[in-house]
């Protein structure tokens, strides 16, 4: 078994950086567990399995009142397939010890050689551990997906998409950037926690299954969503959420940490003014929607950045990803493809951003910190960050949207994928669940 | 028999009510609608520019009772929904042919 | 003077709306309400057999206006409401015997 | 033509829907209000003394039918809507002047 | 004093694992403070305590809007009453030096003998957090009880009720099972986290309430929720804080924490898968309403073995626990008793499923980790763990459902418990606390 | 720079504690880092941000359906206000080296010298962690300050005074009550965790504006809370993270942070019990939305007490705080100014009552081990502590008040502070916002 890749993960928080270097061995015994460390983790791992339903709510609230169940039950669909997936395949082919790079090996299969007491692949938790936050992110980003095709995709159909897709999609791709892939043989990069694997992973497949299955049909009232306060309150469980998703992402209870909660706080903050700043001049008014909408940006801006940045470089961020996924929005009435609920325009671009800001602005002094001696963003001289980030965005938007698309258009063969006319006016929640979400 | 629809303000409900009753009107079925008037809502002034809110919440209420006491009652009504401001509302008369109380099955007047 | 009640499909009201401003009616009462068909609803696929959905959601509007206007009104409804499908409702025309202003207190007639 | 509207206790609803489809009739609109009766509501014991609460939730339908299916329709309702306690609501009969079917633009006649 | 106790909840997480054995003797000075496992406890203490209002949204979510704000009131009135019961005397009537095995001493009566910082009764953690810790459960169950009675039982007749039993019920329980009592003398047994003291307890007792209080009236319209995304945020709190109910309970930061917490999510997701399918068999659509059910009853199911068991042993404890609890609602009807919100059917069944599978499958290295050495499931041939649950749960069960018929019979002849047919159709909201819940 | 100030903070908490004494000297390497109070704190951190979100829900749900986005526009708006002022500027006011005791110099502008994996202010922290904690009470203030002037006033207004106010009203009181300023010169006081800074601060500004601002016009329809369980949601939030508010002001992992968890519990539930109770004998019916403001209360009135009283203490303080502002509600009638939400007679009084009876009751035995030695509540004798509470009391709801008149007055002289008739009548969702919260 090749536990090689445990030091810098440890050191780095979840992470892409790979320089080429000499990993120090790790003795069969493995690492001493940290207990601060593994409260902080734990911890973590509650707060980001929260932003599952956080994403449920906040994507609810924005859909018209017959398609809310719909939502919460695919919602609860991803629960069930994602975290089963991970525990029997997804997290092996993900961390399990390289194979040429591209995914890990079955040493994990079912969770084989998972200890919940001792630490191999992380420093100071054990790996059991690793893998219960790992699948926290993979919930996250498969119930982002969701959100594009709203109102409209089969239950059934969605359900055999996230199968196939966890196992051919995320987990390679978690492997690349974080479980020792390829990447790391060919590029600098940095993510702190889940900019790529995350969300420009999530942004680029809800565009490709948004376009395959089509428009919502023109019996749907669009824009009008349905239950505000239910969006504020799964942004408010986002935002909560996001403390454990990038300060967790520091593996540790360290500077690390702390810093990453600095600058997450202060770009959902910065992004989520810049939101409401530029509707009030472009369209009169600040919109709450939209404020909580720049938050979420924000905090997907920074997510790659987390560990690499002060707070000054936060506020860059911040404002970039407001006002680049508010364009997006705005531009979005252009684009073929009915992207219901703005998943590419929020987590595809603000990821992009996020990364290409990372390749940018990271400050040498925190990377360093970060244990990723020596990598620097592009107004320090770090050419070759900035065009590894690049690259890394790009391998993985292509490799996520083309590989999603064949999926979606093969299971297309094979079933109905969308609804009818009939069941769509009538509603998913009552066509799919039989149930009303209201009955007030 | 006829039927006496009132739209009015929302705020006048409660008045509205307590005139009925000191009338005698007790009974009455009420909801919430949304209203345009005449002028097509209310305009407002933003950053960019002036913006029309032209639905309204209402509330209606429905109240059948015979023919001799449309006066008082539309008097009653008027009166504790007035605030003289635009918006106050409308009352309509519509005839009703027949009213039947369904616990007895009886054919009801208004006592 | 008469009431046009229209029951439409709840994504029509706009267009209805615009189409009565274009021929000068701005007045009107919405609200929402369920409907059944003469279909009494319809009917869908559910792995275990078929089921069927039978109050589909509509909106209802309330229009007095003179009895001139009947037609212009109702044809007006029916071009901006029909989308020839089943299910796009009905309209109907009740008498009414007065209408009242509130804010004024005067008979109303609709100018 | 006539409307029948049923103001009924919300529990009904089922009831009154099933023995309308029993006797062909499957059309109709349905909406929740809040109702007053003559009593102007329950009164109730809290620990500082009496309280009344005058407006409780009903439902109302309403039915468009010829003038000679009348009888059949209220006495369908009237026995499915029954408990025989106070609330049970109250069945109101108005004159309908005209139908129109949207999806066609024809005059409406119930079949 | 007798600290003797303590050594093994200390070690074993809050569980009723008892083998007879030389308890080694604590040193009037207490056991050294452990901050990362105290972090951890304060954490799930907060996590726990979240659970309470979780639930009364979860119930009150599945009511009619009538009865809303009766079951939020309730919840609130459990809050109280509940927290001052415990601080005064339940928690020395469940975690005093015992008495005959039957009931804990007043040692602790007021929280004397109760310090914040400093360690007795568990290693590591001080005193006063125990008792907080433990005070959430306590809360929990009483607050799960509610549902069964919903919409009918008068507020004062239910406070005089929760009194009299975290009393007579809840603290004697307590102390069987985890604080030293009786059980120990006759029975090997496990329970982790509170399968009989929480979950079986609450739902038989809910049972016994049910059918004394009787069957909701006709007026009253069944089955037809009326807020089902309150629902869904109430069983996203649950879920969330469960991290903290299994996790917490391994009363340290140490990897049986981590392995519940692993445990936990694999149950709950497997059991709201079963429960989805079924439900799609059986009815021809998967209900989300079901499916959050359904993960409530796997969470339920891992309770008693969170501590016990590995990932494999946790899909077959969710499966089971969707199955089982699935069939009791189905055959519901059947039942004389007006159980409103099925929780016999999932904190009872679930419960005692949880129970009797944790005597089946426990794992002889995850058991002996976690403090329980030699103890092992069936399957391991651990006959006396198998019959020690047994005997368990039929004697907590027996006792919950007797003693609380009991205690409402005789409040029934003092005073109404329940409201009459008119306020029944009124609705409690508006008779019992002059509100409405919406104006909207 | 004069790091003289650190030690009785690291000490004590977050607190007022002032008693001359020869500060010990910290060497410049400062501190050493303790990872598992960093983890209380990063937890703390994320709770207490919980809460800003979750009083927004709370005054959302109390409002009319017409004024919820605007409720939650302005939260959001503060979140982004708040935040950019404090890491920039708000900060170093407070916190910075004491200039004359009046305000801290500006040596943490920008956060410089905030380092994040070094300890200088608070032993065993990191300073940007103790920015960050402090962050977020900056947060919850300001956030309760818009339930007094709800429904009527102008976000841009509001904006503005909020910014203002952040600098010239909030950061001094920070500066003077926990950052080393005058109060400790000349009053033995006790503020664990922010009585006087939070809840006395926001609740006499929320005064002073609801009397500048003026009524609500009579074509709004008061005291008929749209959606009650969105109060229960939002105050739910609240009491989960007050754990974090009273328990992290300890900004240790201590035996102070477990009481003040402990006695932020009982008080909580006392102060609902006792609204309730007084509510039944009031007006005949116990109100929900009555026992959640009461829980709100008793959460308020322990907060300056945490860290200093027992259980018992816990239970008097939340009998107060439930009984006064229960009383201050009553009689609110009488009172000119619409404060909408009952900011004042909640956080005002209660704090003002929390910080009387913290003089009253405050443990010797306790305040030692908090880190105030010697200091007492007057029914010990501690005659310098009570009459300290009663001066800083006055001294910061004076200044807060006058300045914060002072300030809106300044802000109506350039702009409409409020909505006109006509707008107000529509409600400021669609009239700022343009967004309806439902369309259900
Ligand atoms: N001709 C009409 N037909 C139906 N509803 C009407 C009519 N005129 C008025 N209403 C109802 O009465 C409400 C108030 O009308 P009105 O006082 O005329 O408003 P405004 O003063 O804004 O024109 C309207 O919002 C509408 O609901
Ligand atoms: N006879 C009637 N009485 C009352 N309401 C009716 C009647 N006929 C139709 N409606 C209302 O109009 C709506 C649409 O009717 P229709 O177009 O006939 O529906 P469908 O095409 O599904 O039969 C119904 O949902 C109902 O609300
Ligand atoms: N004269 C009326 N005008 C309008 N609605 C009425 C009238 N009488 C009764 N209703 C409606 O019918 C409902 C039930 O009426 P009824 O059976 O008389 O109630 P109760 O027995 O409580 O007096 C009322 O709540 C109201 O909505």
């Amino acid at each position: 078994m090749k536990y090689g890749i445990a030091k810098p993960i440890a050191a780095l928080g979840v992470l892409t950086f790979i320089v080429s270097m000499a990993l120090p061995s790790v003795s069969a015994a493995g690492y001493d567990l940290d207990t601060a460390s593994m409260t902080w983790i734990m911890v973590s791992t509650a707060l980001v399995l929260l932003m599952t339903p956080g994403i449920a709510l906040f994507y609810a609230g924005m859909l018209r009142k017959e398609s809310v169940m719909s939502m919460l039950g695919q919602t609860m669909m991803v629960m069930v397939v994602v975290t089963l997936i991970w525990v029997t395949l997804g997290y092996t082919l993900a961390f399990g010890p390289s194979q040429a790079g591209l995914v890990g090996g079955l040493d994990y299969l079912l969770l084989n050689n998972t200890p919940y007491g001792e630490s191999f692949l992380v420093e100071g938790i054990p790996d059991a551990q690793f893998m219960l936050f790992q699948l926290t992110f993979a919930l996250v980003t498969a119930a982002l997906v969701l959100g594009a095709v709203a109102e409209r995709t089969k239950l059934k159909a969605l359900l055999i998409f996230i199968v196939i897709w966890s196992i051919v999609v995320y987990a390679p791709i978690a492997h690349w950037v974080w479980g020792g892939g390829w990447f790391e043989d060919y590029f600098v990069s940095l993510d702190f926690a889940g900019g790529t694997v995350v969300h420009i992973c999530s942004g680029v497949t809800a565009l490709a299954l948004a376009i395959v299955v089509g428009r919502r049909g023109s019996s749907i009232q669009k824009d009008r969503p349905h239950n505000l306060p239910l969006v504020f309150i799964g942004g408010a469980l986002l935002w909560f959420g996001w403390f454990g998703f990038n300060g967790g992402s520091a593996l540790a209870a360290d500077g690390i940490a702390v810093n990453a909660m600095v600058v997450t706080q202060i770009s959902a903050a910065t992004a989520a003014g810049t939101w409401g700043l530029i509707n009030y001049l472009h369209l009169g008014r600040p919109g709450v929607l939209g404020m909580v909408t720049g938050a979420v940006a924000g905090l997907v801006g920074i997510t790659p950045a987390a560990g690499f940045v002060g707070p000054m470089e936060a506020i860059i961020i911040g404002a970039g990803a407001g006002a680049f996924c508010y364009a997006t929005v705005a531009l979005k009435h252009k684009l073929k493809a009915d992207d219901a609920l703005d998943v590419f325009a929020v987590h595809g671009v603000g990821g992009i951003w996020g990364a290409l800001a990372t390749g940018i602005l990271a400050v040498p002094a925190i990377t360093s910190d970060a244990g990723a001696d020596g990598v620097k963003g592009l107004i320090y001289g770090g050419y070759d960050l900035f065009f590894g980030q690049i690259a890394t965005v790009g391998v993985t938007a292509i490799y996520a949207f083309v590989i999603s698309f064949i999926i979606i258009k093969v299971i297309a063969m094979f079933m109905d994928i969308r609804l009818d006319k009939k069941e769509e006016m009538i509603g998913q929640d009552l066509i799919e669940h039989g149930e009303a979400a209201y009955d007030i | 028999m006829i039927k006496i629809e009132a739209v009015i303000r929302p705020e006048r409900l409660k008045p509205v009510k307590e005139a009925l009753t000191e009338i005698g009107i007790n009974a009455m079925t009420i909801y919430n609608v949304k209203g345009r008037g005449e002028q097509a809502g209310l305009e407002f002034t933003a950053r960019t520019g002036l913006f029309r809110i032209d639905e309204l919440p209402k509330v209606k209420i429905e109240i059948v009772v015979e023919d001799q006491d449309e006066e008082k009652v539309v008097d009653s009504i008027l009166l504790a929904a007035r605030t003289g401001e635009m918006g106050d509302g409308k009352i309509f008369v519509t005839p009703v042919h027949r009213a039947v109380k369904i616990r007895t099955g009886d054919e009801w007047r208004y006592s």
